[in-house]
């Protein structure tokens, strides 16, 4: 019995310890993570609307309390054609970014992550205040590499200026990659019906 | 066996993956790029050494019915170390490797260390074998996404996932550099082969690299043994000469 | 930056902590009551393998490639890939040097 | 949920992302234990049988132990030490009572410690259905390690029987063995490659 008690004691002494060491060092990465994450996203926004790297911005999503990222002071500027949602739309992340200076909207953008054949596909819809189409951008892939490479290239693109409406939007329909600009183009027609849905209320 | 000998056997003689077939699955399923195999690499290179280290400093404190839970226990808090710290600072390599960071856990090349080495020697010798076994995996990674990336893309590019000493992606080297000393807009992407970056094409690479290594060492273990057949035709033929000397010695001395 | 706070570290300490010692009381005392009787030089011969368990010989584990070497199945020892020279001598001169418990000796080669 | 979410599930994780030759897990035995038919298809009732009990498993210590507590960062290490104890006690168990269980089950066992695609499936519930699903998910969890299963079976069986014939057929001296056994997976992969779309 006193080997048995041994044994396990000197399992419980291991897995105690490693508990231990990987706690401390999940307290130690955690904010490094959130810090990264949140700069990422400032980064995404910042290329979808090209905005320079002096103006500062700031984001309201529909999931997570702003208050805990980024704290907004002041008034949000009463003519404003969207209203910010209680819940997100089906499938999709709705952010709305102001600019901190004057708290002025500069536009929506969309969030919707697709699976497909090869993978996923993360994608990001901006949408300029006047409702034409800022960016669309690939934030996200685990589909081919020289695939996304050539639709970032030459695909995405033709997106930016075109209004956002259902009947006037265009695709281009000869592509290579199929499934990944498929998936592409869903969260597309997601966002801009999302967004339309949004600012007709 | 020296330290360096220890070190050094990694590489070609005791090749994890081109010699022992150990840790297959993160050869085939991230080296579609040079670099996700090198991150991978490094990431395995921590969690052997270190591991190596635990258990050598604790082989003799660890009772033998509980020997397996308890290295994986030590093999997987290093694994889990390694990928909170690869989230915090190289978040695109988190992503490409994705669940096969959890998944060094069971690399069968990191408990077989475990096993048949570290439990066995002093923790200095078990630290060098884990660094040279990690850095010969490493090599073999490398030498397949390397492969795989230029027969796929017709390039080599580095500082997408790794974001060190570049701030922009770079093309260390490209056919394009090549062929457009000769023809001003040429596109190797546009040719080349696709399937080398999806899954038939991981298997088919790894059999062309594999075949290619057994291929040698068939021809020199062929090249040994008619050397070998060569000395024994030759001793014959001493010997021959030896028995018909005898033989007219005799006849003279009759 | 660092804030450990004692709660917090208790948790994954406990919880990692008691799953060692229960699994390891478990495991401890599974071992004691299903204990089956098998050959000894089973045991001894998948001690001296290299213990990958990688199945590289084609037989399930260095468990089943021990048992095939004992009970006189396996032809090559150098089936198993990581093993090396050294580690096949040792099994041959084991199994030469122990009779199994009907006195017959195993030969297997290289 | 309706039974088409656990067939379609099924369907999808058996054919089309199949487990070797789409996400490449189980590599490691689906090239060692697959030199006889026979052996394959013990490997193959093995993954099964310790995948849909590990489902269950790490279903219930995810969201009963480390989700309550917040804990969820040390999934991997939890996950794993309960898979291989479980092993270990089920392949006991054999012995002890059913030798020709044993023999045809339990020998393939200790492998499975070493085999990624009983963690990766675990893992991969984690991201893909606990999170979506949260208590009815451990259904679909389970029926998605069926098919992980089915698949890996599927595949290996399928491959050592092509392996049996290739030992009979004459190969060059450098392709002999693994490597024309790796263009063969790949063919294969190739083949299933075919089935993407479907769904």
């Amino acid at each position: 019995m006193l080997s048995k008690l041994k044994t396990a004691l000197v399992l419980l002494l291991i897995g105690a310890v490693s508990g231990g060491l990987i706690y401390i060092v999940n307290d130690i990465t955690a904010p490094i993570i959130f810090e990264n994450e949140l700069q990422r996203k400032i980064g995404f926004y910042s290329e979808i609307f090209e905005i320079p790297e002096d103006q500062e911005i700031i984001y309201k999503d529909c999931t997570t309390d702003p208050n805990d990222l980024v704290p907004i002071d002041g008034q949000l500027e009463e003519d404003v054609t969207f209203e910010v949602r209680d819940s997100c739309p089906e499938g999709l992340t709705e952010t709305f970014i102001y600019d901190k200076a004057d708290n002025s909207l500069i536009g929506v953008v969309y969030f919707g992550n697709e699976k497909n054949s090869y993978g996923e596909v993360g994608v990001l819809v901006g949408i300029n205040i006047d409702g034409t189409i800022a960016n669309v951008v690939i934030s996200s892939s685990t589909n081919t590499v020289n695939f996304v490479k050539k639709i970032e290239k030459e695909f995405l693109s033709p997106f930016m200026g075109q209004l956002a409406d259902p009947q006037l939007i265009e695709f281009d329909s000869a592509t290579g990659a199929t499934y990944t600009y498929g998936s592409v183009t869903d969260i597309v027609n997601d966002a801009i019906a999302a967004y339309n849905e949004g600012s007709d209320e | 066996m020296s330290k360096k000998e220890n070190f050094l056997k990694g590489f070609f003689k005791e090749n994890p993956i081109f010699v022992f077939l150990l840790g297959m699955c993160p050869a085939l399923a991230v080296t579609a790029v040079f670099e996700t195999a090198l991150g991978m690499g490094l990431l395995v290179i921590f969690v052997l050494t270190m591991s190596n280290i635990v258990v050598s400093m604790l082989r003799n404190v660890i009772p033998n019915d509980v020997r397996t839970p308890a290295y994986i226990v030590i093999i997987a808090t290093f694994v889990t170390i390694v990928g909170m710290v690869s989230k915090a600072f190289t978040y695109d390599l988190y992503l490409a490797l994705g669940v096969f960071i959890p998944l060094i856990v069971v690399n069968c090349l990191i408990l077989g260390r475990a096993e048949s080495f570290a439990s066995k020697n002093k923790v200095l010798d078990s630290a060098i074998d884990g660094f040279g076994m990690g850095l010969g995996f490493t090599f073999a990674l490398v030498v397949i996404g390397v492969f795989r990336e230029f027969l796929s893309t017709g390039g080599i590019i580095w500082g997408e996932f790794l974001p060190f000493f570049v701030d922009q992606p770079v093309t260390l080297f490209s056919l394009d550099m090549i062929i457009n000393l000769f023809n001003s807009d040429f596109v190797i992407a546009d040719y080349a082969l696709n399937m080398f970056s999806l899954a038939p094409g991981a298997f088919i690479a790894l059999g062309i690299i594999l075949a290619l290594i057994q291929g040698k060492s068939a021809r020199r273990i062929k090249k040994e043994i008619e050397i070998q057949k060569q000395r024994i035709v030759e001793l014959k033929k001493v010997a021959l000469a030896k028995k018909a000397a005898a033989a007219k010695l005799v006849k003279e001395a009759a | 930056m660092l804030t450990i706070t004692l709660e917090a570290l208790i948790v994954p300490l406990f919880v990692l902590g008691g799953m060692g010692l229960l699994l390891g009381l478990g495991l401890a005392y599974a071992a004691d009551v299903l204990k089956v009787e098998i050959d000894a030089r089973i045991e001894k011969v998948i001690e001296l393998l290299p213990g990958f368990n990688c199945g590289a010989c084609g037989y399930p584990g260095c468990a089943g490639f021990g048992e095939g070497i004992v009970e006189g199945e396996v032809e090559q020892l150098s089936l198993c890939k990581p093993g090396k020279d050294s580690d096949y001598n040792a099994i041959m001169e084991y199994l030469k040097s122990t009779p199994g418990p009907d006195g017959k000796i195993v030969e297997v080669k290289k | 949920m309706t039974w088409t979410v656990f067939a379609v599930a099924i369907f999808n994780a058996m054919l089309i992302n199949n487990v070797i030759l789409k996400q490449f897990l189980g590599i490691c035995p689906f090239l060692g234990v697959s030199k006889k038919s026979s052996s394959a298809v013990g490997m193959g009732a093995a993954v099964t049988f310790v995948m849909v009990i590990a489902s269950f498993v790490t279903y219930a210590i995810y969201s009963y132990v480390l989700v309550p507590y917040g804990i969820e960062y040390i999934s991997t290490i939890a996950f794993i030490l309960v898979i291989a104890s479980l092993v270990q006690l089920v392949e006991m168990i054999l012995k002890k009572f059913s030798k020709p269980l044993y023999k045809s089950l339990g020998i393939y066992l200790p492998l499975i410690t070493t085999n990624c695609a009983i963690l990766g499936v675990a893992e991969g519930n984690i991201s893909n259905i606990y999170t979506n699903y949260g208590s009815s998910g451990m259904w679909l969890a389970v029926f998605t390690a069926l098919g992980t299963a089915l698949g890996f079976t599927l595949i290996i069986f399928a491959f050592s029987s092509v392996r049996e014939k290739l030992e009979s057929s004459n190969v060059p001296d450098a392709w002999k063995g693994v490597p024309i056994s790796l263009v063969v997976a790949g063919i294969m992969s190739i083949a299933f490659l075919g089935l993407q779309g479907i769904l």
